[in-house]
């Protein structure tokens, strides 16, 4: 493979998504008419070499997916992966975002003290919770639990949620970040407690 | 001269690997002796006396103290657990040092960039509403375990602060016990020490009050019983 | 590319996150030493072919990932900002970790000479290492390091890293745990005073 088409191949990987191929070509720094060539040398590759992946172009844009002959195989797989019980870590996540939604990810984290980008996913997959638009930054988004998690309870808004108005207002992290400010440089305060 | 940084993250045996890397030393009981001085001097000085991990600092000197005292002393002979806590010592600085090597290598690969990436989730990869048959007890019990799991303030500053004991406030003390009384034996003033911190900051306090001419002390015997007296200027 | 390469490729790439090496081993119906040899086979290929993608492993897991040498090109075009700067003492407590994981916290503060608490629950929420349960005691975690820690090294597997064998080995004996012991043992004393 040459490097061109390995620099697609990792790109088209990475996005997930069908990417605009006048962006890729841009980037790239060749011309549509090259990029073109490209395509058609990576989607060879992957016919002749029978790979598990394959190119699908549609409109602008093309994407990297997994070969529709193991289509019904790579389904299967995943039904019965992704069906698998929720691990308690993604159900405390779960309460997370349920008593102190519209949250960001990395309040979620900064809680429970381990990245949580994973568990986050696999209950977006879910449909267990969506995301919403950050008010605060437009880069980030911020998440709250679905309505239909909320009826799987027995409930139709989040505030119906038990002890609701108490959990949702503890401050919480606030503590954490007291005592970090503290150790970084605050050592005065301390001394002087100790005098 | 040299400064340590006071952050809680320097401890005791980077300060120890800075000084042996600053003279070129290899880890050995003999280079040993000769950084001990430099890093009593660093605990002597009293801006480091409140350092977080004071405890962790002194731990060490008595190790150092100990190493010192042999190489001033050709006859001193160490007792058996001397000897481990020694060997140890050295055991662990050069453990600790294999693994700051280690991390200067790992920055430089981690400073390269060569990310790999996985792949991002697709959009339309949402799947169908699956229950994760919780209730809304469930729910609370939860988040409620999720609160009790969160370190408070308290926690986190006494674990990693723990209780600072002052090299200044040792002196103080011993300077009221001096002035109070005309001859203190040391012994006395380490009797109702918490723990073996305690005394080596005791002993650090002294030192210290030597080295201000403030404080006199006399010793028989080899071993003997240290007597302090307060040193009046004339 | 034979026909169970092809059929692992499609998997990995459909699933995008890990996937435990023995369900697939299972799902396609061979034995645990087949699949070891069906993803040596594939690694080769990527690089004889010199591919966009590579697999990284860890633990019973593997994933597909976009290949190293492109990392930079990559993030560019994500417009993702990747490895952000790490203090010295957090690559320390992370090399710690790397190499002797799993680890309990307080095998790690002996081993710096200082409480490492901060700085692990730092890592942590950056996602570069994580918490597993101790097997030897239940009332206490180890940490290892993650994907994300392998993926922005660039490495397939902690083994790849330098003198990994020589540093995996502990050679203080006896006196850590002792001296550990002695550690926790003051800190409680002086708790209780502090009460």
């Amino acid at each position: 493979m040459n490097d061109k088409c390995a620099k697609i191949e990792a790109i088209l990987f990475a996005c997930g998504d069908p990417v605009d191929k006048e962006k890729l070509a841009d980037f790239l720094k060749i011309s549509k008419k090259e990029m073109e060539a490209e395509i058609a040398t990576l989607k060879e590759f992957y016919i002749d070499n029978k790979n598990g992946l394959q190119i699908v172009s549609k409109g602008n844009t093309i994407q990297l997916v997994s070969s529709s002959r193991f289509g019904k195989f790579v389904a299967s797989f995943l039904d019965k992966n992704v069906n698998e019980p929720l691990t308690n870590a993604a159900l405390e996540v779960l309460s997370i975002i349920a008593y102190r939604g519209p949250i960001t990810r990395s309040q979620v984290d900064y809680i429970r003290g381990v990245n949580c980008s994973f568990m986050i996913r696999n209950l977006a997959i879910r449909g267990l919770i969506e995301k919403v638009e950050n008010l605060a930054n437009t880069r980030s988004y911020e998440y709250v639990v679905s309505y239909d998690f909320l009826k799987s309870m027995g409930i139709e808004r989040i505030e119906q949620l038990a002890d609701y108005e108490l959990l949702n207002k503890t401050e919480i992290g606030q503590g954490m970040k007291d005592s970090v400010d503290e150790i970084s440089g605050n050592k005065e305060g301390k001394n002087k407690e100790a005098k | 001269m040299y400064q340590i940084k006071t952050t809680q993250f320097e401890g005791p045996l980077s300060l120890l690997l800075e000084l042996f890397e600053k003279q070129k030393l290899d880890v050995t009981k003999v280079s040993l002796a000769q950084v001990a001085d430099d890093y009593l001097a660093h605990l002597e000085d009293g801006k480091n006396a409140d350092l977080a991990n004071l405890s962790e600092f002194l731990l060490i000197a008595s190790s150092l103290l100990l190493i010192k005292s042999k190489a001033l002393l050709p006859l001193f002979e160490f007792s058996e657990e001397e000897e481990e806590e020694i060997k140890d010592l050295e055991e662990r600085l050069r453990e600790y040092q294999k693994f700051k090597q280690a991390s200067e290598r790992m920055e430089r690969i981690y400073k390269l960039e060569r990310v790999c990436f996985s792949k991002e989730p697709q959009q339309k990869l949402t799947m169908e509403f699956i229950s994760p048959g919780v209730s809304k007890d469930d729910l609370n019990r939860l988040f409620i375990g999720v609160l009790k799991e969160i370190p408070t303030k308290k926690e986190l500053v006494q674990e990693i602060m723990e209780e600072v004991i002052s090299l200044e406030e040792k002196m103080m003390h011993l300077k009221y016990s001096i002035e109070k009384r005309a001859q203190v034996a040391f012994t006395e003033t380490i009797a109702k020490a918490k723990d073996k911190i305690e005394v080596i900051v005791t002993f650090l306090a002294m030192l210290e009050m030597i080295k201000q001419k403030t404080l006199v002390v006399s010793q028989r015997e080899l071993f003997g019983e240290i007597i302090m007296q307060a040193k009046h200027k004339d």
